[in-house]
Formats: C-alpha cells, structure tokens, sequence
C-alpha cells in the first residue's frame, strides 16, 4: 500500500484552487531535485497513512556553531533515500524582509546546488529556511552564504534571530527605528546567537507601536513595543474631513475608545491624554488626522512562549517607557543583567518568562536592579500572602529599626 | 432525669421569620413596587397596593448590650409597632408606616448619640470580626479600629454626597471572617512575625506530621530541640497565613511588635455595572498604635476623599481605580509602590500587565 | 505596668465621637455583669500591650450538637477570673433578621441571666453572636432559647447558619423569596448544621437580585442569586419622567451599562435583551421605570470563600436558571448529590470551591450528573491541555468506536 | 587547511537592511505622513515630503521553490526597481514608486496563481509551520489543510468586506511554533493516544530520570518491562503534551488513529482596543482527513462566516464573542460544549463564570 511509484494521488488533489499551492512548489522543485522528488512521495505516504514519517531530532551542525540547524532523518529511508537525511538550515533573514533581488537570487543560486531547492519564507521566527540538505553539504553552504554575505540564524537554548516590523522603513506610526534595533541586536549578540550557552532560548522582536505587527506580545521573551508618553498629535482640520467623508466619529471612533476619553463635538477632537491607553485604535482608524506623540520610544516587555510545559504566557511590562536611540546601551545593560540572573539560577528548558514566574516578579526585579513600579501589574496583589522579608526583635534599638533577618 | 431529657428540644431551626415580618410587610410581600430615598437614611417603599413603608436605619457598633437593645425595642415600641430589623451590614433599620413618627424616631435616636444613614451614595457600617474582644488569632482590634474609622467618616454615614456606595470591612487576620476580600476598602489585620515555637510543649499538644503538612509553603520542617521532638520553620518561606497555628497551638503567630494592618481597596459584589472584584492591596503595613492607629484612620480617610473627589457618579472605587489605571492611583494617593504589591502566589503571573495599555 | 485596678485610659478615649462606642456599651454590660467588667480589663491590657490575651480554641458545645459554641479562655485569668471562661454561643437569627420587640426582649433576658450581657447584632454568617460565657452556662441557656422558639447555629464542619437578603419582604427586585428559601434550607439541613460531618463548613446565602445584598458571590459555598430570564420590563413615561426631572439618561444610564445594550433617544427606551447581562445598573438608577423581568429564578453558584489557604475564590455559576419555588427539590436534590461527593472524596479542611478546582469542575459535573454548560465559565480554556477521555485501538470495530480505556 | 580555515568566516550576522532598502524607503525613512488603502491588496504610503510609495501584496505558499522566487525577483524587477520584501505573515510585498505599474504587477502576479489582497479588513495568509514536510512532532500536516482552508477562504484574502482583521494560525503540535495561542481562529494540531513506549530501547537512548522528570502530571513512573528498565505511563493523567517525546525518542504520541486537530477561537495581539487575548477552546477534536480536510475547512468557513454576519465594524473576533458571550456563541456556531472546553489546569478556576452576569 505505501507509495514508492511516484505516483501522488492525494497530493496531487492540492495541486490546484486558488491559494498557490505548496504542492506545485515541491513538484517545481522535484523537476530537478531528487530530494525534492522524495520528499514529495514521503509526503504522500504521510498523507495516506495519516502520520509524519521523520525521526526523533538528531544533532548536527557548522563547525564552531551550536545553532543555525536542524537535523532531520526520515523513518522510511529505504523508500526515499534521498531524504534519508533532510536537515533544515536557519539563515538570518535582513531586518525587516527586504531584499534586492539580486541577493534572493545569490541565495537561491546556493540552495539550488547544495540542497532540496525548497525553502520557507520565513519560518516563524523569521529566519530564511533551507529545507531539506544532507550533513555534508553543510559546511559548504554555510561557506558560501557568508561569502554571500549572510549567516546562520538561532537554534536551540541561545538568542534567537531576532525580528521586527517594516516600521520606519514604510510606516507613518513607529515610535523607533525597529530595523536599525533588530540589526543592533542581532549583530550584538552574534556569539550568544551562534552558541547556545543558555538555560532555554531568548527570542527577541520589536515593533514600532502597539498594533504589533510582529506579535511580539505573544512569542518573545524580550518584547520591544513602540509607544509615546505625550499627547496624541491632532490635525482637527483632517478629522473634520474623515466626518465629511461619512466616517462616524462618535460611533467608530470614540465609541471604540477602550479609555472612553475622547469627545467630539461635531467639529472638534479632544482627548485626555492622561487616560488614553495608547492603543492605536483611533490613530488606525484616522491615519491622516491623528499621530503618535513627539516624545517617542518604547515599552519594554518580557516572557512570552508558547505553552510547553507551564501554559503559554504574555509578555509583561518590565520598563513603560524607554528612549530608544543607539547604541542602545540602557536597553543592553538590563539585557545583560537579566540574562545574567537567569542562567545562574534558571532551570534547564525554563524560559525567562517561567523564571520570573517561579522566583517572584519582586525577587527578579532587585536581581536586575530595577525598581517596582504600578506599570509592571494589571494590579496589586489580591491575596495577603505577602512575604514580609524584615521583623523587629525585642530588644531592636528602640524598637523602631527594622531587622533584616 | 428521663423526664428533663424528654423535655430538651433540639433542632427546631430559628423562628419563622413570618412571626416577625410587620403587618404592612406581609400584606404587600411580594409587591413592592419601588422605593425612592427620601433623605439620609430614610427611605420609603410604595406597593402595589399604594401602601408605603418608611424606613429608618441608624448605625450600630454591633457590639452592643442588651441595655442597648432593649432601648431600640422602646423606639420600636414607640414608633415603629414593635418591628425592627439588622441589616445584612449590622445597621438597624425601624420599618415605619406611618409618615410622621420619621422626624421624632430620628430626633430619639441622636439624642441616644445614634446616627441615622447609611442608605444610597453613603458609607455605611463596617462590616467586622471579633479581634482583641475575642478571638485567639487575631492581629488587631476590629472594634477600635472600627470606631475610629467611622467616627472620621461618619458624616458620609449621615449625608449622601459620594459618587457611589463605599463598603468598608475589616478583619483581624487572614481567615478574613467577612467581606474584606471583596470590599472598596478593606482594613485586614497581619502578622509579620514567622511563628514562635514552644519547643516544650509542642509535642504534647499538636501531631507533628499535621503541623508540617498545614504550611502551604512547606516551610516547616521536624526537629529535635533539646531531646524533644518538634518543628521548625525556614523563615524566608513564611507568609504568615497561620495555618500552622490554627492547626497547632504551640505556634504562635501574634506578636506586639510586629502585628499591625495592611489596607486593600477595590474590591465589591454587587453585579451592578461592573462584575464582582477583589480588593488589592494599597498599603502593605501600617503598625498597631491603639487606641486611635491614626495611621490607619488618615489612610483609609484620605483614600475616600480622593475617590469621592474624582470618581464618576455611581463609579466604584474599584471601577475608579480600572478607569484611571493603577498607576495613577499610586501618584495620587501618595503610596510608594513595592515588592510586596507584586503578586507572588499561586496565579501571579495573571495579574502582571500583559499589554502595552500605557496611560502616561 | 499591667493593668487590673479598673482603669481603663485607653479604652476611655474611645467612649466618645460621633459613632457609637463599643466601649460604652462593654461599660454599659458592665455595670451588671463581672464578666463584662473582666472584659474590659482584658482589652485594655491587650491596647497597651497590642497583643490578644486569649488561648488558642477549646472545644466545647451543648449535648447533642457539633457546633454552635466556640470555646474561648483567656490566658491571664489570674488577672481577670471573670473572663477564664468566655465562650460564645451563635443563635440562629430569623430570615432576613426581622425581630419583633418581644423576641428581642427576651433574648435579652436569657442573656442577662446567663451571660455577659454584651452580643455582637450580628455575627458575619448572620448569627445572633451571644459573646462570653462559662461552660456550666451552655445547656440552660440552650434549654431557655429552644424553649423561647431559637435554635443554635452552626459553627466547625458543618452546614453554616443560612442567610438571605430582605428580599420581597421590602424589596422591589427580589426574583425570589429569599425569607422562604432561607427558613427551608435552614430547617431542611438541621442535622448537618448541627451535627459536623462535612469535610470543612458550608454556607448557604440567599439573594434577592444580582444586586447581592448578603454579598453571597463572595461568602458563600452555594451563592443563589435572583435573576431574570425574560426581558427587562419598561415603563416608558416614567423614563422620560426621570428624563424630565433630569437624569441624564445617555450618560448616567445608558452610558454605564456594562452590556452597552440600551438605546435612548430622547423619549423611548428600548433594550436588547439578548445583550444584557442582568447587572440591575439600570433598574437601580429608575426604579420607577424599569424591573426585572416576569420570567424568575435564580443563578445558583458555588465555592466562594476567604484565602486560607490557597487564596480566596468567588462563587461561580453551576446552574444560570433555577425556578425557585417550595419545596425547592431540584435545588436539594442539587446540594445532595454535592455534598455526597465531597463529604466522600473531600479532604479534611477542603471547601468545595478547592475540591472542584482540584478534582476539575468537568469532573465535578459529572459526578453530581450536571450537564457542562457555557454559562458556567468565563471563556472556554485557553491551554491546549486537554485530557481527551478516549481513544482507539487498532482493530477497534471499522475504527470507528471510541474505546473507553 | 589551514588556509581554509584562515578563510572560514563566522559571526558576520545578516547583511545590513539598508542594504536592500529601495530608494525612495531610504529619502523618506522615518518621515511617512499616512497611508490609504486603494483597493484589495493594494495601498499607498505618502510621506512628508510628498513621495508616494505603493504596495502591492500577494499571498505565498510560504513553503516555495527557488524558482517560484525566481520568478517574483523577475517581477520586481520589472516593475519595483529590483526591491521586494516579505510580511511577518509570509506575504510577499513589492514596493512600486511608479503608480501606473500596479495594474500590469496584478496582472502578472494572478496569471502565474498568485492571489492579491490581505490588506485592511481582509483575511490574510495562514501563519503556519511544518507538519508532516519536517517536523517529528507533527500529529497533523500544516502545509495541507493551509491550502485547503484558503483556497476556502481566498475571497476573503482578495477583498475587505470583512468587519476587521482576521488572523489565522496553525500548529501542527502542542509546541505551537507560531501564533496559535493568540489568533482570531487557530488550528491546532492534538494527539489523542498516551505515548506508546519502546521498551526494548528507551533505556538506552534516554535517562530514566529526565523521562520521568519531563511529564508536567507525573505521569510516567520508572518500571521495568522483560527484565529491561524503562517507564510506564498512568493514562488517565496523561494530558498529551509530549514533553516526554521531546525529551525521548522512545515515548512515541503520533498515532494515525487517533491523530487530529482542534480549533480556537478569539485571540489577538495587537492592542488596538481591546488588550491582547488568548485564543479559547472551540472545537476539542477533529479526526485527520488528508487530503482535502473537509471537517476543518467547514468549521473554520462557517466561524469567518458567523463572526462577519454579526460582529460591529472593527471587532475582531475575540471582541464579537466577549460581546454576545460565549452561550450565544455555542448556540450561533451550533458547536456543542463539553467538558473539554472547561479548563482544568493551573488557572482554571479564574475561568469559571465568577459573577450574575448572564446573557439569556
Ligand atoms: C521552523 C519552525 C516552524 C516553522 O515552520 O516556521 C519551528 C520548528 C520547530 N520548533 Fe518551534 N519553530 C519555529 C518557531 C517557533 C515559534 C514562533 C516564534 O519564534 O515566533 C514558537 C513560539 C514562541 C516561543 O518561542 O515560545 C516556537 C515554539 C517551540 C516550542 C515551545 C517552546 C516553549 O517554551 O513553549 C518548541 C519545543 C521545544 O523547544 O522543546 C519548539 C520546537 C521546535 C522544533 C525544534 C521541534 C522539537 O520538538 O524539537 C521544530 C523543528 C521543526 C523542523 O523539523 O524543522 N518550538 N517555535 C520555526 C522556526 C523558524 C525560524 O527560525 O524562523
Ligand atoms: C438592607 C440591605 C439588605 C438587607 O437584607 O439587609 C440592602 C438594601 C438595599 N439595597 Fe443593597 N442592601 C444591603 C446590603 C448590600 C450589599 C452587601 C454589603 O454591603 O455587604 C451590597 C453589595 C455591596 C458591594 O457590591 O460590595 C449591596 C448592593 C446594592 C446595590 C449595588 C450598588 C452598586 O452600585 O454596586 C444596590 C443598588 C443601588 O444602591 O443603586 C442596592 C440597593 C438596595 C436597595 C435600594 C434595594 C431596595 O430597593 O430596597 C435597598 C436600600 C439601599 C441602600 O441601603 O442604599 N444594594 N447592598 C443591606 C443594607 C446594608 C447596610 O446596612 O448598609
Ligand atoms: C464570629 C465570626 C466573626 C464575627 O465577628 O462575626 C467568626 C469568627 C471566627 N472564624 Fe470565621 N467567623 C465568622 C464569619 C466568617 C466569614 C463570613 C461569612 O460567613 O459570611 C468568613 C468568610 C467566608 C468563608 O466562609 O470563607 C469566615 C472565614 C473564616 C475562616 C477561613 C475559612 C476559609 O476557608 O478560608 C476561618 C479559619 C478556619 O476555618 O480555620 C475562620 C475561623 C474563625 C474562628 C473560629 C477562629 C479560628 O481560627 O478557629 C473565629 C472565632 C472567633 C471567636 O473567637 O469568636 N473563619 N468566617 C463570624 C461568625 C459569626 C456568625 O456565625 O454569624
Ligand atoms: C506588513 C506588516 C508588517 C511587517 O513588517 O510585515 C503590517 C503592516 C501594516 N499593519 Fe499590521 N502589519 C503586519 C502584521 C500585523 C500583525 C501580526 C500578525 O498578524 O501576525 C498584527 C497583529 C494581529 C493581531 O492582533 O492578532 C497587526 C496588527 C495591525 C493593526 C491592528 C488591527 C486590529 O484592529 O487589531 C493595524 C491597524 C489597522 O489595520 O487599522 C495594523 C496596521 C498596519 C498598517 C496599516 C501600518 C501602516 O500604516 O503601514 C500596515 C498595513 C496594514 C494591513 O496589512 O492591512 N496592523 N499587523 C504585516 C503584514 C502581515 C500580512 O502579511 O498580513
Ligand atoms: S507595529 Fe506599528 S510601526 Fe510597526 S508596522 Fe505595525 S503599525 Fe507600523
Ligand atoms: S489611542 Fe486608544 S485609548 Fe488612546 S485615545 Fe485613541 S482610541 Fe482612545
Ligand atoms: S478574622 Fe481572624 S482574628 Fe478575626 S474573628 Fe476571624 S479568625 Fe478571628
Ligand atoms: S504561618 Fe503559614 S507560611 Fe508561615 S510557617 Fe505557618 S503555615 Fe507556614
Ligand atoms: S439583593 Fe436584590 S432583592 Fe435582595 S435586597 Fe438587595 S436589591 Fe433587593
Ligand atoms: S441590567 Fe445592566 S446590562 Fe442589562 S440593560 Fe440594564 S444596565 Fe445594561
Ligand atoms: S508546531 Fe510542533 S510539529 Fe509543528 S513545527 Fe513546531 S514543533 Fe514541529
Ligand atoms: S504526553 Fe505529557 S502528560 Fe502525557 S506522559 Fe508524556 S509528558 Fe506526561
């Protein structure tokens, strides 16, 4: 029953519709990759059978590098020899996913020689993914690509490649050169990149406001948010405009406010600033009358992930406001200090966000030196289960000096 | 003997409240049409059958003696045909049908030094516990503090110029017998101290192995002291619940100088608007200073006048506080904000601000 | 330094001040009754010394009965023998704490006789609280109370002294007769408040409306909230009455509606019910013209309670519609298959808010034979943790059955 | 060799954006004024200086051959000045200065398959990761049901008749690699089957200890199985989030038979009004059905269906439930509820309904 013909009847039934099919791409590549064939007819086997046919994980690598990829080998390697090895590259995508075409085409030029001629762009964290090679072929395409100007992305307990949205490269709303930090980031953690010394991995992602176009609420561990401490910038002639045009203000606008703090009379455009959340709605919704405030820079957040093993977590704030100006170095230092407490007393495969959790926010906080603040919570404690660390002891100098025991 | 037993009744429950509902209750029971408040502390309820019930509520410390109750039956008696009622906040309220005897029943009651309110945008009574008066746990005195509180706010009793409702309650230690947990502003008695432990005796009197199992953070572990079996507890992972003293009583938690108060706000029930809440935390500690803790009755004051001053009509203090974001509640109020208002038990990390909804 | 001559300087300075003074009405008991006048003493001690002098419990009860008295001592009796014993005794109020002058009286009078005089009016459960008295005094105050038509309440691990809002006794909005409802259950449940066979107490709480004036959301094992399931009857003259009189309607009514269901436009208001989440904001603000609906019941919750020791819950809704009329069996038929579970499967010191979220409440629901409802929670979970029950096995019939394993 | 080695260069890190940065991005850098949607995937970028960049975007199969890429470098440079990029989900952008090009790019792009759209009030592309084309986790193919439920849902990607954003994820395990824990409607790929255990190697391929160790319910207990060490499992307490399996090839979770995905639904990330949410469960369980997935491919049309029908402009789908609720959502979607959708791990209880406040 299982398929060795290369024949794929099933796969073959996504070969059309509308949504570009990822069939017609494995076949396009199988027209000159055996891998790509193989892959294909693995594939179909899964299909029939219902049930992924790839071995447990398997260690390999570049040379000098604990990262950058994944090895891969098929259970079925008699059928589809040419898989019997299909291991993943990461390479690091540019900030924000602009490429000249000449440098696409240098990177396809590589992987149509050394491997399966098939890629994801991108993968989930960003990375540029080379689908499918065999060991040997790594470290020549590792050669090449830095020939070509490009290198490994994160794998495994290290930083991950970090990303970022298309910010100000093409957006009237960031608060912060985004691509200019990710590219900081990226090339100032190059070794910590390369060479997994971690507890777990360290995603980083920046997004230039608050509509978040890199989820980085969701998936880093260091979440970087674009925001404005002042006022929202109002051009009242242009909002008078967006009514003429039909828009309803009221209804669309201020009616979708979470901070119920703007007022429109008909004519005008008010808003207290002091209770709006900065949550973009209404800048989204009136692009051309409203804008962030001058005094710009960057919410800086921590600990999101997926759910393995504790339930998936949101990043928190950690700094409300932060300026964001290179070289970056107060956003550093923190960094430094909290990687600093997290590999000394983190548990291995425990991600910052579950270390904060386990140790206390509190107890983190004097670790990194960073003082508490009413930003950093949703709200107080509702329990009374505080971990009151200083007592008097009978005898304290007039009893009015606190002990630390 | 046998006959003594014959006659001992058990189990009959309580009275049936019909003996005690009022003539004008029980013929519109069922039928009120609505009500409207009249003035501080009096309001009256129309029935369908146009009949109207006024009512009367005065403050009560709750901790009174029969002399005083047998005073309100003369009130009663007087003016109210022999009805009264507590409320479920300890107030007592005289159901009157008659329009005129409002003004003298009021009158009576000043003169007897008992306020009369409580009702619509006011504070009323503090709901509280035993402290010092009775109980063995506690880390406070309710009755003063209470007295105190209220002796501040009593003319938020008597008037109804606030935004809202404002419910108080206190609670001399953590089992928190009453609403603390769910209050505007709650005043709840702590230790600060890791139990002290009677070697001695301990052993005579408490199961060591339910000693070491009660601490939910298993900090408590057995020992030997001086050849006697016992306990002994790691103090960086006390948090004072007292569980090991409830469950021991060689473990004691109560200490002179370092019991005192910690103060929560936002909390409440009622489903009005907004779902239920729970209080949190605003300030961590404040020592005992009887017989005024001037402390706590300058925190607890301050807290109502900033919230009556920037709250929207009907706007909780919890609903204040949510509109205005926490932040800002700490600027105003003046709180230092720290370590121990960061949650750090079991659900922690739901309470950490997971968005960037920044109010600046 | 301590203080048995009489003098009470601390507590004095409470004796004034506008609201009534605890310390005048201990005085007040005082002037008959040692008892009081040790009581006195004692709380002066404790204000200057700021600790509690009394010992740790003391069981101690009337034959017969589990609960109903807590044991108190007090642990200086050498300076205060009148307080060695100072037991309470908790009387099991009436309905909604209705008196008539007469049962006032004489309750009085059985305290005068056998006790302190002093009685806290009333306990946080709603018990009458008769405060201080010796062992010797239990049974004939017991024998006088019954005799005067009162009963005990409870106290330890037992079914709690039932309380309810005053409800349709003076109340326009109550959805069901709470006075009723609460004498029922309190007489139905006699033997488990007085005989403690539960694994930690249990305490009913009747209200009226969502309002919740007994606060049972928060205090209560069982939580029976009045509610509606119909719509929200209109008497549009006297909206526009209120309008007139100058209630803001927009703002201070529609505006604060949670379920933002309520048009107004100046002279009609109209409520889509499907949306309204049965808040009572707005039939509190006009209670002329708005009321519940017709169609009545009650939302039956369960597991409030304070934190000891793994933080203290809300009650949360397990049936969202119970019509609620005597004899009320569905709703006893409900508590018993609750408590046959918990009492067998329980822990000691378990409420069962914590024995549902140990054993999970699908679990729980199976077991007292409830159906799962969305009502019941706040959203569906948000971890992909499931325990999916079933599975197949190879050759299971046409691999279609689901195998219990 | 060594030579070689000499020539070996590492940590060079990506090449710098600015680098691949079209002309008119790099002038008007950090100086966009607004922009405005033209129509389905397309829209403008004005900046201060009066420049106009447009963007056209086209949906991708995220899973590509060189040629496919090939062939969009030969569009741009036909028509974008050589420059294109990628979205965060996987689209393909290309930046056109020359308004007049726009039309004859669509052109092209819907000739050669590629749909344009996923901008505004659109559907855009599916974020998505392995499956059974690399991953040893997978209890689901990605790449297919991706394809099925957008040829399904491409309309919606090539128009903006929808109320707001609606964002789609899928994961083929537990792990989640991407946005599946906050999206408007998630594909969740589930084992159903306790590990199957390989004896006959688990002890020598993996630590008895870490096995036992990775099971978040302390499931798993040491044993011994024909004279060899190795580990059982309690079924009842496995919850199937193979740790165990990440942590030991031996432990195997993907079984064809019972193999499958759920759905969730009412997720966000952005902060635009309403705070970031996770997604919730909708659909426990659905049976793997290669190669067309047709079970998922209804379920997930008819919750874009319902959600357009109902929800308020801008409301994304997490927005239009916490509106009506989830009763009315169980009865609209006609998804029965279960015991699974009630949460019963570490915060459950913070799910429960915690207030009065019902929705008949
Ligand atoms: C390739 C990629 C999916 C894709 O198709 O795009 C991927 C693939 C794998 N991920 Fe992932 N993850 C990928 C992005 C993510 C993301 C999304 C993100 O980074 O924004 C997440 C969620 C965010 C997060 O970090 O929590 C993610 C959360 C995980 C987890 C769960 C981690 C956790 O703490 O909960 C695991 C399990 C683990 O680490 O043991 C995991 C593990 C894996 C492994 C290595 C499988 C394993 O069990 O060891 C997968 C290898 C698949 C393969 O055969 O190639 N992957 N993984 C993504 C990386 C591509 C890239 O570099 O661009
Ligand atoms: C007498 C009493 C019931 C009883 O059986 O004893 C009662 C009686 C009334 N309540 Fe209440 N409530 C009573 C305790 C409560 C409680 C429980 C508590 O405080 O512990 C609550 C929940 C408080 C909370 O949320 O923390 C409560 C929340 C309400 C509300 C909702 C207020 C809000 O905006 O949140 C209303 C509606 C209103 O006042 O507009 C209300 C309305 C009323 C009305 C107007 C009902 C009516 O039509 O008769 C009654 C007079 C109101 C007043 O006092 O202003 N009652 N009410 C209780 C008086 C206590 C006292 O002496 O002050
Ligand atoms: C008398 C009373 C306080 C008062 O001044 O009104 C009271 C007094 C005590 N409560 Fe309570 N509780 C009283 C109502 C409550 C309430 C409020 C309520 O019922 O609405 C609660 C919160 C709701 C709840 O049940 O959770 C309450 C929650 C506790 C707890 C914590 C229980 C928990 O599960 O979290 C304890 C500790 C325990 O049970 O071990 C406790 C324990 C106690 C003990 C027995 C002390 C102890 O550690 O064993 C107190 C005896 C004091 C004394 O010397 O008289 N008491 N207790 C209240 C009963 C009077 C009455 O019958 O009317
Ligand atoms: C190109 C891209 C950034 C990038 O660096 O690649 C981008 C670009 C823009 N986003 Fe975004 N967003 C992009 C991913 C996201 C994401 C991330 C995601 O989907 O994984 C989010 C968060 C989604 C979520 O909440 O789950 C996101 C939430 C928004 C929002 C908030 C929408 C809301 O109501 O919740 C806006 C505002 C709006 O559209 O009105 C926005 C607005 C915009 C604007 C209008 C910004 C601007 O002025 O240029 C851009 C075009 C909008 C559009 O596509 O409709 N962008 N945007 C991403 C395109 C992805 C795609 O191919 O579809
Ligand atoms: S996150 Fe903000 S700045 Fe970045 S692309 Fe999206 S809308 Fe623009
Ligand atoms: S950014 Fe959001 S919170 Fe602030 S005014 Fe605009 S809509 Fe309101
Ligand atoms: S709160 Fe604590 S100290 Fe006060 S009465 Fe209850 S158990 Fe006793
Ligand atoms: S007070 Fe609580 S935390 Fe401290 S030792 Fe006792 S039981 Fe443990
Ligand atoms: S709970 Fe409702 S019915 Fe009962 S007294 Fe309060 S408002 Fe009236
Ligand atoms: S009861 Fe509450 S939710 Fe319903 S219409 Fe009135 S204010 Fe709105
Ligand atoms: S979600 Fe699971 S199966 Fe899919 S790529 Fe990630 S680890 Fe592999
Ligand atoms: S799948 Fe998860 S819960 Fe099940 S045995 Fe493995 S580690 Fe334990």
């Amino acid at each position: 029953m299982s398929n060795t013909s290369g024949k794929t009847p099933k796969l073959d039934k996504l070969d059309k519709g509308p949504w570009p099919s990822f069939v017609k791409e494995i076949k396009r590549a199988a027209e000159k990759s055996p891998m790509s064939k193989d892959l294909l007819g693995q594939l179909e086997l899964s299909y029939e059978e219902k049930i992924g046919h790839w071995k447990h994980g398997g260690i390999v690598g570049v040379f000098g590098y604990g990262g950058g990829v994944i090895g891969r080998y098929s259970d079925v390697p008699d059928k589809f020899p040419n898989v019997a090895h299909f291991h993943t590259m990461r390479v690091n995508m540019p900030s924000a996913w602009f490429y000249s075409t000449e440098a696409l085409r240098k990177l396809c030029d590589i992987w149509e020689k050394h491997g399966s001629g098939l890629l994801n762009m991108h993968g989930s964290t960003g990375d540029i993914i080379f689908l499918g090679t065999v060991t040997d072929k790594l470290e020549p395409i590792f050669a090449e690509l830095t020939e070509a100007g490009f290198d490994l992305g994160g794998s495994g307990s290290d930083v991950r490649t970090p990303s970022c949205c298309v910010g100000p490269a093409r957006c009237e709303w960031a608060c912060y050169d985004t691509l200019n930090l990710c590219y900081d980031l990226t090339m100032h953690y190059q070794d910590e990149l390369h060479r997994p010394a971690f507890p777990y991995k360290f995603k980083f992602k920046c997004a230039g406001c608050p509509n978040d176009c890199v989820a980085s609420v969701a998936r880093a561990d260091m979440s970087i948010i674009g925001t404005w401490k002042d006022g929202i910038q109002i051009d009242n002639g242009a909002v008078k405009e967006y009514a003429d045009k039909g828009m309803n203000i009221q209804k669309d606008v201020c009616g979708n406010c979470p901070a119920k703090c703007m007022e429109w009379d008909g004519s005008t455009m008010a808003i207290d600033n002091s209770l709006c959340r900065r949550c973009m709605h209404c800048i989204n919704v009136m692009p051309k009358a409203l804008r962030p405030g001058k005094e710009r820079g960057a919410c800086i957040m921590i600990g999101s992930k997926a759910p393995i093993v504790e339930g998936a977590l949101l990043s928190s704030v950690l700094v409300p406001f932060m300026k964001m100006e290179p070289p970056y170095e107060e956003l550093k230092d923190l960094v430094e200090k909290m990687h600093d407490i997290w590999c000394e007393e983190g548990k291995n495969r425990e991600r910052i966000g579950e270390f904060i959790q386990r140790v206390g926010l509190g107890n983190f906080l004097e670790a990194i030196e960073v003082e508490p603040s009413p930003y950093m919570v949703e709200h107080p404690r509702d329990n009374p289960y505080v971990f009151y660390e200083e007592y008097f002891e009978e005898g304290d100098e007039d009893e009015g000096e606190e002990e630390d025991e | 003997m046998s006959q003594d037993a014959k006659k001992r009744v058990t189990d009959i429950g309580p009275p049936h409240y019909e003996k005690f509902l009022p003539e004008m209750v029980k013929k519109n029971y069922g039928k009120w049409l609505y009500h409207e408040i009249l003035k501080p502390g009096v309001m009256v309820h129309v029935a369908e059958s146009g009949d109207k019930l006024f009512t009367v509520r005065t403050g009560n410390p709750r901790l009174v003696s029969i002399h005083t109750i047998r005073d309100m039956c003369t009130l009663a008696d007087k003016y109210s045909n022999g009805n009264l009622r507590f409320t479920s906040r300890n107030n007592i309220e005289f159901l009157l049908t008659d329009e005129a005897n409002i003004d003298p029943l009021i009158a009576d009651l000043k003169a007897m030094g008992f306020p009369v309110g409580g009702i619509g945008n006011a504070i009323s009574n503090i709901v509280h516990t035993q402290g010092w008066v009775h109980c063995h746990s506690a880390a406070t005195d309710a009755s003063g503090i209470v007295k105190n509180v209220m002796d501040a706010l009593c003319d938020k009793f008597e008037s109804m110029s606030l935004p809202g409702k404002l419910r108080i309650a206190l609670a001399c230690c953590l089992n928190m017998c009453g609403a603390v947990h769910c209050s505007d502003i709650a005043i709840l008695g702590v230790h600060r101290r890791p139990p002290r432990i009677n070697h001695g005796i301990l052993s005579n009197i408490c199961e060591i192995p339910s000693v070491v199992a009660s601490c939910p953070t298993a900090a408590i572990r057995p020992t030997t002291v001086n050849g006697k079996q016992s306990v002994e507890v790691n103090e960086d992972q006390c948090m004072f619940c007292a569980n090991c003293f409830t469950v021991c009583p060689a473990m004691t938690l109560s200490d002179p100088l370092n019991d005192g108060v910690s103060i929560w706000v936002g909390g409440k029930v009622s489903n009005a608007r907004h779902e239920p809440m729970f209080s949190k935390l605003a300030v961590p500690f404040i020592p005992n200073n009887p017989p005024y803790w001037p402390e706590v009755v300058e925190t607890v004051s301050k807290l109502v006048e900033l919230w009556a001053a920037n709250a929207h009509k009907y706007e909780r203090m919890g609903e204040w506080i949510e509109r205005i974001g926490w932040p800002r509640f700490f600027e105003l109020t003046g709180i230092e904000f720290q370590k121990e208002h960061i949650d750090d038990f079991k659900h922690a990390g739901l309470s950490f601000k997971r968005s960037a909804h920044l109010r600046f």
